[in-house]
């Protein structure tokens, strides 16, 4: 059975602690960019925890909202690409291919999100850094483009040991970095093609929505809307 | 006074067979602007392209605003010199050649920017569709491998059109040149004689030429347009895009043609050639494509001001009212406010007026440019994710340097070949302008080399 | 940086670390025999403990097979080895359950870092001038051993101290019976936001004092006063997965969270109602709500107040006027002092009592007065009223402490780490007979995280011998006179007592998951040797050649009490508990809970092993008077100083000790998204008063000092507090935070809460003026826009 | 190669002098083909210039055009179902796309062909020295003869001279 992987992302169980990112950051070999660069906005988050400000002192509220490539079904990124760089898996997954990547950036203003980012120099790690650096995940030159991979390298990991137990793959068998790591569950993953598996049933909630859903981009990547506690009451 | 066949071709052909001291000057400064470019370039190639300012989310900035700036200008000549000639309008005569070559070079300009500007430029080649190792061709649903064709179509074209009326010129300068220029100019002229054939078959192909390149001119800046218009970015994603940028494009080209034009009437001594007429006319068309350009801004920003989307209005007042207002106005002012009642009043319509006229566009074109594409990429759909720009002096450099460039091959263009087409205007000396009596409806102008030379000229 | 760089980088197999390693002669390659035999690309997962705060999460660390530059008997080579690759939670682990937070996965660069002190070294300048020089370890060793011979006998053993961060485990063992083996006074531990208020408060209320657990996963209301318990504060991993359950866990059955503080946390911005509290008046609020629910009769939890409910408990008599219905509180009498309406009180009231099981949490800013313990105290009576779950057991519970063997004392005592850190200032500022003669840092960091009236940099200046045990040069080690680099944890021998978290008692216990990387020594193996070198007194009490030989004597016992571990002999439970990381005992069933200690006060003051030692310095309960309410007292006239200061523990860095992390540095911290930098948070409203602008340089002074940094505008702080994060302003750490913003700490008024002496960090008042423009304070914020799209708002 | 020829003022005089050299092609015994005329700019309406013109160059660039255009499809469509990739919920091979790369490649094949066309046409390049002389760029007409019969020069010269040529030269090769 063909899988296409999705994630679900429960706002009301986000709580902003960005372990995610960090997660994210070890997993996926990500550069630091250090502060010159981060100044000049070229700070690398594959997620990141955006947080919007609502009403104002007493009444201020926030809105936590993680953000992360949307694995589009129908990516802005990949047709405008010249090279095929910008590439759909048949899971389902917008991939990045960074050898066929020429850095013209169109992906990257295409992508409604911002999710995509851009490597402005060769990465850099001060001795001895580099030696956490994981060696499933490629490092990419100056130049090419890259975005969250839902830690693609897991999931073929996991793929290639359940055919070696001739098995199928079991729902939370694995994880990517993020959702790994997430302590009240905000990030969920797994296979949209299996109805019983936990991210099908969280896409059916009824307080699902798709992040700028109106753009008809089809994401994968489904945002359950906070609750309130009078609902909850309500029945 | 009269001029005669003999003394056009003594005037148009000087500037082949003497060179001044000015000349060099010009020739250097403009070399060295251009090797500034080379070497910026190496440096962002050398350091990464981090060196400019560019960074997430404006991914394009300087180098795409070149890009079409540049592409746009190239709309000048080739699609005025066609439209001129298909309609017979004979005072295009001393026009048309400035006007394509000013073509064939800002295309080639604006086709290397792309590169410059890519990630990998030593990869550059993938773009090229050929049967590669990778077994990977082009993608042909991006609008960067239509740009591929469209200007590998356009910069052909524009390059045969522009070269065939120079074979009987370089016959002209072969049969009376001497030494190492008669022996170069022999190759050139590729054995041109003269013959009525040759003639018939010379003009039969500008004809098809001249009907083939305007819909690939159109094409061109359309395509550049899609660039934008195909992505879901605020005030990109857009259906007036392709009329808009034609127009904008067309109004940039003539621009740069009347200035173009006006440094070569100082310089190469073409006062009783380049003459009141020819930028009164050019005028003319640039004061309409202004109102064109004003219409299109003003349909594209009424719509996206009654339609009131959240993310598209940020960049409005982003661009109208806030960080981005003063490039704004000063855009509207370029393009509208100051050449509209100098080229529509015709006291002003002068070759001083109109020059200043095409000054402001140029400027403004640019801007225009810049002012669609930063504040868009700057505020798109998710307002943490915005970000801003500042050029760094790689940037700036590459800019100066792509001047340089054009005034370099300019000057060295003009050097090899006259910048007026000597045998058309020898046929603006025949009876009617050599304009058939049947189709002589332009003939009180057609021949303008009599009389004595309008007031502006002497000085 | 070019391709050539970036192949070495990239290349993760010997090639580029020989290319390295040819650097100079005394380096030419040799490659060692590996140590551990590992399949080159398998990824193997060791236990480990997380030991970046005092919550002991359980760890996992991801080893491959890599070659690393080490240094072995003082020979540079390479060598094969296990790498540490990623660090994740440990499933099995009752606290945190497989989870880890953005600080502890950063504890791979701890172990990575390229600033770490690789070897040990000898100060060869002036003191502080930072000049170091290498140094064998046998003679650092030698001169360390002779020097404490010495001053023991020349009879001054009592002038010998040991810093250190406050830690619950063996090695705080192994320091304490040194030290007294030698003769030497306790060790003195100190960290700028140490729990004592707390401990102290839950020892009056419930009878233990200890951190608190929160079962949240069946809370139906939370009220927290000023707790950033999803972020920083006591053990935020396990209470986030129980927050988790608590909003969406339950189909049907969503809690309301409501969060009461002064500046909006991280926590707060999770809260259903956010409501802004005068500083130090969080208990007083608590006491209304009470108030309302006695007074108007109403029956928390429904009709039945099942058995093991906290009703009735010692937490409401500690309270002077609560049997009479805390007449005193009435909300309206509450609403000028606190700031928050009557109406809302009595609707927080209401609200709880009928919901099925509430819990009321403290933590944070509001101990942190000088009324700290009252404000805990109420909070502790208003949750024993509330906490009435609607299973047998209440939300709050405390931890049982496993019983270790005899080397284990593992409670922390509750003196004020504050007086305590004074008590050695001062006695090296004025020269006292047995002032400190010589000074073992360990893991503290005083003179960047004290409050300058301490004056704990003169102090240090006045010991004449100082020996640091840190992995790196920070302000304080920058004063040794002799380091000698610990191993990083990940290449030690770990263990710990959690203790919060769960209702299991749990023993954490890791050997090393990785070799070690440079010419270190794990601090436990060289007291163990010096204790060894000194003979004596010191060498009997600790027997021990090796810090696991100590922990195997410690864990033993452990065998006989069931939990995770089954096994017939010791050898058996020794490698099984190195295996699962430590020890826990079995989850407690409702019923059960009481027993483990983990449920009441009541059962909880009883059960659990309390060793004696651990309740010694306690105020007990009994003897205490019913604590009358105390306004708080601040540093500074409002009129000279209008703001209250508000620092905070950041995010990222804690209380600065992980500041010298580049993921910690490049995290954007999620409320104001700033990176690289530190700033101050100050209400819009204040900034248009004071013409400050988002990113202006603004310079906050108080009465002990001043400190400048970028300002950030935030809807979320009351417009007389300017709050700013711990962390940043670091002179001397490494060079991803040296230089890098400002410290708060130094200009805290070194004001105490009165009852137990432990820094009152909020109680310091500040002006505020705009000092620069954008372009000086250089603000690096990760967001570009605050709101959703702004200009909606745009007449048209 | 040698030529006899006149240079003529105006078109009108030149058309005299081509049909009067035509004339005497039979009884002078050269070949009508023999007969040269070179000017330095193109003249309309005499019937020595426009006895050339032809539709044919039109024909051949529609046909180019054609061919381009069919190539452009081939090269999408194929190069496409060759390596099909999914993109973005696209078709494999997408009309609306495919037809712009498909128009810019019919425009260059009508351009090429066109200028093929004009070379093949006109006969260039071609560096035989062919007769010239500078003058015609400075707006006369020449008219002569190539290899003219030796017997019959000077009849050619007088027609030359009675179509209104003041002076009647010998070309013999290029001098340089």
């Amino acid at each position: 059975m063909s899988h296409k992987w999705g994630m679900v992302v429960d706002l009301d169980r986000c709580t902003g602690c960005e372990a995610c990112v960090v997660a994210c950051h070890a997993e996926n070999n990500i550069p630091t960019a250090g502060a010159d660069q981060a100044a000049l906005g070229r700070a690398k988050h594959w997620i990141r925890v955006e947080r919007y400000w609502e009403g104002d002192f007493p009444d201020a509220r926030i809105r936590f909202q993680p953000v992360l490539c949307q694995q589009c079904e129908q990516a802005p990124c990949e047709p405008v690409c010249p090279t095929y760089a910008s590439y759909h898996t048949p899971e389902g997954l917008n991939a990045q291919i960074y050898n066929r990547c020429i850095g013209t950036r169109f992906c990257a203003n295409a992508c409604p999100y911002n999710v995509r980012f851009f490597n402005f120099f060769n990465p850099q790690w001060d001795m001895p850094l580099e030696l956490q650096l994981n060696p499933d995940v490629s490092l990419r030159t100056v130049g090419v483009m890259e975005k969250c991979t839902f830690c693609t390298q897991r999931i073929k990991a996991a793929e290639i040991q359940a055919e070696a137990e001739k098995r199928d793959l079991k729902d939370g068998e694995f994880n990517p970095a993020c959702a790994q790591s997430c302590a009240s569950k905000a990030l969920v993953f797994g296979d949209l093609n299996d109805p019983n598996s936990e991210v099908s049933r969280l896409e059916r909630s009824n307080r699902g929505t798709k992040l700028l859903g109106e753009l008809g981009t089809k994401p994968n990547v489904t945002y359950l809307e906070r609750g309130t506690w009078e609902d909850a009451k309500n029945g | 006074m009269q001029r005669t066949a003999e003394q056009i071709e003594q005037d148009l052909l000087r500037p082949v067979f003497h060179t001044s001291k000015k000349y060099w000057v010009a020739v250097a400064f403009a070399t060295s602007l251009f090797f500034a470019g080379v070497a910026a370039f190496c440096y962002q190639v050398y350091a990464g392209i981090g060196v400019w300012g560019i960074n997430s989310p404006v991914f394009w900035a300087f180098d795409i605003t070149n890009f079409v700036f540049w592409i746009g200008i190239s709309h000048a000549g080739t699609l005025i010199s066609a439209i001129l000639r298909l309609t017979n309008a004979t005072w295009r005569r001393p026009v048309t050649r400035c006007a394509e070559a000013i073509t064939v070079f800002s295309v080639l300009i604006g086709a290397l920017i792309p590169l410059c500007h890519i990630g990998r430029p030593w990869l550059a080649f993938w773009m090229i569709p050929y049967p590669s190792e990778r077994r990977i061709w082009p993608n042909f649903r991006s609008p960067l491998a239509w740009d591929f064709f469209a200007i590998a179509t356009y910069l052909t074209g524009s390059t045969i059109f522009l070269l065939l009326p120079t074979i009987p010129d370089f016959a002209a300068i072969r049969d009376t040149a001497t030494g190492l220029r008669k022996k170069i100019y022999r190759v050139l002229a590729l054995g041109w004689q003269g013959t009525p054939r040759q003639w018939q078959r010379l003009e039969t192909a500008m004809h098809i030429m001249a009907i083939a390149i305007v819909p690939v001119a159109v094409s061109v800046h359309t395509i550049v347009s899609w660039d934008f218009a195909m992505t879901p970015v605020p005030m990109w994603h857009s259906t007036i895009f392709g009329p808009y940028f034609v127009a904008g494009a067309i109004f940039s080209g003539i621009a740069a043609l009347i200035l173009t034009m006006a440094v070569l009437r100082k310089v190469l001594r073409l006062e009783e050639y380049l003459r009141r007429i020819h930028f009164e006319n050019l005028g003319k068309l640039l004061l309409t494509m202004s109102l064109l350009w004003f219409y299109f801004t003003f349909a594209e920003r009424l719509t996206t001001w009654y339609g009131n989307a959240p993310p598209e209005m940020v960049v409005f007042w982003d661009s109208i009212r806030k960080n981005f207002a003063p490039l704004f106005w000063i855009m509207v002012f370029c393009n509208f406010l100051i050449p509209v009642p100098i080229l529509g009043i015709k006291r002003l319509r002068t070759i001083t007026g109109t020059a200043i006229a095409s000054c402001t566009v140029v400027v403004g074109m640019w801007l225009e440019r810049f002012l669609i594409i930063v504040p868009s990429l700057e505020h798109k759909f998710l307002p943490y994710s915005w970000g801003t720009y500042r050029p760094t002096w790689v940037e700036d450099t590459l800019m100066a340097a792509s001047f340089g460039f054009m005034a370099l091959l300019y000057l060295l263009f003009s050097k090899f070949v006259p910048m007026i087409s000597v045998w058309e205007m020898k046929v603006g000396l025949q009876p009617h302008g050599g304009v058939p009596v049947a189709t002589a409806e332009g003939e009180h102008h057609g021949l303008v080399l009599e009389g004595p030379l309008p007031t502006d000229v002497v000085e | 940086m070019q391709r050539r760089d970036f192949i070495k980088i990239s290349a993760l197999s010997g090639a580029m670390a020989t290319l390295e390693a040819c650097r100079s002669p005394e380096q030419q390659l040799i490659r060692f025999v590996p140590e551990e035999e590992l399949i080159p690309g398998i990824a193997t997962w060791k236990p480990s403990v997380c030991t970046l705060c005092s919550a002991g999460c359980g760890l996992q660390v991801r080893v491959m097979q890599g070659d690393a530059e080490v240094v072995r008997r003082g020979q540079y080579g390479l060598m094969k080895m296990g790498l540490a690759k990623k660090l994740e939670g440990n499933p099995q682990h009752p606290v945190n359950l497989g989870k880890l937070c953005a600080r502890g996965q950063a504890g791979l660069q701890v172990l990575y870092h390229p600033d770490r002190i690789t070897h040990p070294i000898k100060r060869s300048g002036s003191r502080g001038s930072g000049e170091f020089q290498e140094i064998t370890w046998d003679d650092a060793l030698k001169e360390l051993a002779s020097r404490l011979a010495t001053l023991q006998s020349s009879n001054s053993a009592n002038s010998l101290a040991f810093l250190a961060r406050p830690m619950r485990g063996q090695r705080r063992e192994l320091i304490e019976r040194f030290l007294k083996a030698y003769g030497a006074p306790p060790a003195v531990w100190y960290e700028p936001f140490d729990e004592t208020v707390l401990r102290q408060a839950n020892l009056l209320s419930f009878g233990r004092a200890a951190l608190p657990t929160f079962d949240l996963r069946r809370a139906d209301y939370v009220i927290s006063f000023g707790a950033d318990f999803l972020g920083t504060w006591n053990s935020p991993v396990a209470q986030s997965i129980g927050y988790g359950e608590m909003r969406q866990g339950r189909p049907g059955r969503r809690a309301k969270f409501v969060q009461v503080e002064s500046r909006m946390s991280q926590t707060g911005a999770n809260a259903d109602e956010w409501i802004p509290c005068r500083p130090g008046t969080e208990g007083t609020l608590a006491l209304g709500i009470a108030h309302v629910i006695l007074s108007e009769k109403l029956a928390p939890g429904g009709p039945t107040s099942p058995a093991g409910s906290l009703e009735g408990s010692r937490a409401g008599s500690v309270i002077a006027g609560w049997s009479a219905g805390l007449p005193d509180f009435a909300p309206a009498a509450l609403e000028k002092q606190t700031g928050v309406s009557a109406a809302v009180i009595t609707r927080l009231a209401h609200e709880i009592a009928q919901t099925g099981s509430a819990v009321a949490i403290i933590g944070g800013a509001p101990l942190a007065h000088t009324n700290g313990l009252f404000s805990a105290l109420a909070v502790n009576a208003l949750e024993s009223l509330i906490d009435t779950g609607r299973d047998q057991r209440p939300i709050l519970g405390f931890m049982s402490e496993p019983e270790l063997g005899d080397a284990a004392q593992s409670a922390v005592p509750l003196q004020g780490s504050l007086a305590s850190l004074n008590g050695l200032a001062q006695a090296a500022l004025l020269g006292q007979p047995h002032a400190p003669q010589m000074l073992l840092l360990y893991d503290a960091n005083p003179i960047f995280s004290a409050p300058p009236g301490v004056r704990i940099r003169e102090a240090i200046a006045k010991i004449p011998y100082i020996v640091s045990f840190g992995s790196f040069i920070d302000e304080t080690s920058a004063q040794a006179d002799l380091i000698l680099p610990d191993h990083a944890p990940l290449e030690s021998w770990l263990d710990s007592i959690p203790e919060s978290g769960s209702f299991q008692a749990v023993a954490n216990l890791a050997p090393p998951a990785v070799a070690p990387l440079h010419d270190t020594r794990a601090m436990p193996d060289v007291l163990l040797g010096l204790a060894h070198q000194l003979g004596g007194d010191v060498a009997k009490a600790l027997p021990w050649t090796t810090f696991d030989a100590l922990l195997r004597a410690a864990f033993i016992p452990l065998r006989t009490r069931g939990g995770s571990i089954n096994k017939k002999t010791d050898d058996e439970f020794w490698s099984t508990a190195q295996e699962q990381g430590g020890w826990w005992s079995d989850a407690p069933t409702a019923h059960a809970a009481g027993a483990q200690g983990g449920g009441s006060q009541g059962a909880g003051s009883h059960a659990g092993s309390q060793p004696a030692a651990a309740t010694s310095s306690l105020v007990p309960a009994a003897k205490h008077a019913p604590m009358a309410p105390a306004a708080p007292e601040f540093a500074g006239t409002p009129a000279e100083f209008p703001f209250h200061f508000l620092p905070y523990v950041s995010q990222a860095f804690g209380d600065g000790s992980l500041a010298h992390l580049p993921w910690m540095q490049e995290l954007p911290d999620v409320l104001t998204t700033a990176m690289w930098s530190s700033w101050v948070e100050i209400n819009p409203k204040t900034g248009e008063r004071l013409g400050i602008r988002q990113g202006d340089l603004v310079e906050i002074a108080s009465q002990q000092g001043s400190v400048r940094a970028p300002a950030v505008l935030s809807p979320g702080i009351a417009p007389d507090i300017v709050a700013m994060p711990v962390g940043q302003g670091h002179e001397n750490f490494g060079r991803f935070a040296t230089g890098r913003g400002a410290n708060p700490l130094s200009i805290l008024a070194p004001l105490a809460e009165h009852q137990t002496g432990s820094l009152a960090w909020a109680a310091t008042r500040v002006k505020l003026a705009r000092a620069g423009g954008p372009e000086q304070a250089k603000l690096i914020l990760f967001a570009g826009g605050m709101r959703g799209f702004p200009h909606e708002e745009e007449p048209r | 190669m040698k030529a006899l020829y006149a240079l003529y003022p105006d078109p009108e005089a030149a058309q005299r002098a081509v049909d009067s050299l035509r004339a005497a092609s039979t009884e002078l015994k050269f070949d009508a083909q023999q007969i040269v005329i070179l000017s330095g700019e193109p003249h309309e309406g005499y019937e020595f210039t426009d006895e050339h013109a032809t539709r044919r160059p039109y024909r051949w660039a529609v046909l180019g055009a054609a061919v381009g255009g069919t190539l452009g499809y081939l090269l999408t469509t194929l190069t496409q179902k060759s390596y099909p990739i999914p993109t973005g919920g696209m078709s494999i091979t997408p009309v609306w796309t495919n037809g712009i790369i498909v128009y810019e490649m019919t425009m260059l094949g009508a351009i090429l062909t066109t200028l093929v066309v004009l070379l093949a046409g006109a006969g260039l390049p071609n560096f035989k020295d062919g007769i010239t002389d500078p003058e015609i760029w400075t707006g006369k007409i020449l008219v002569g003869v190539a290899d003219p019969p030796e017997n019959s020069q000077a009849e050619l010269a007088t027609r030359l001279r009675q179509a209104g040529a003041s002076e009647v030269k010998q070309f013999a090769g290029i001098s340089s």
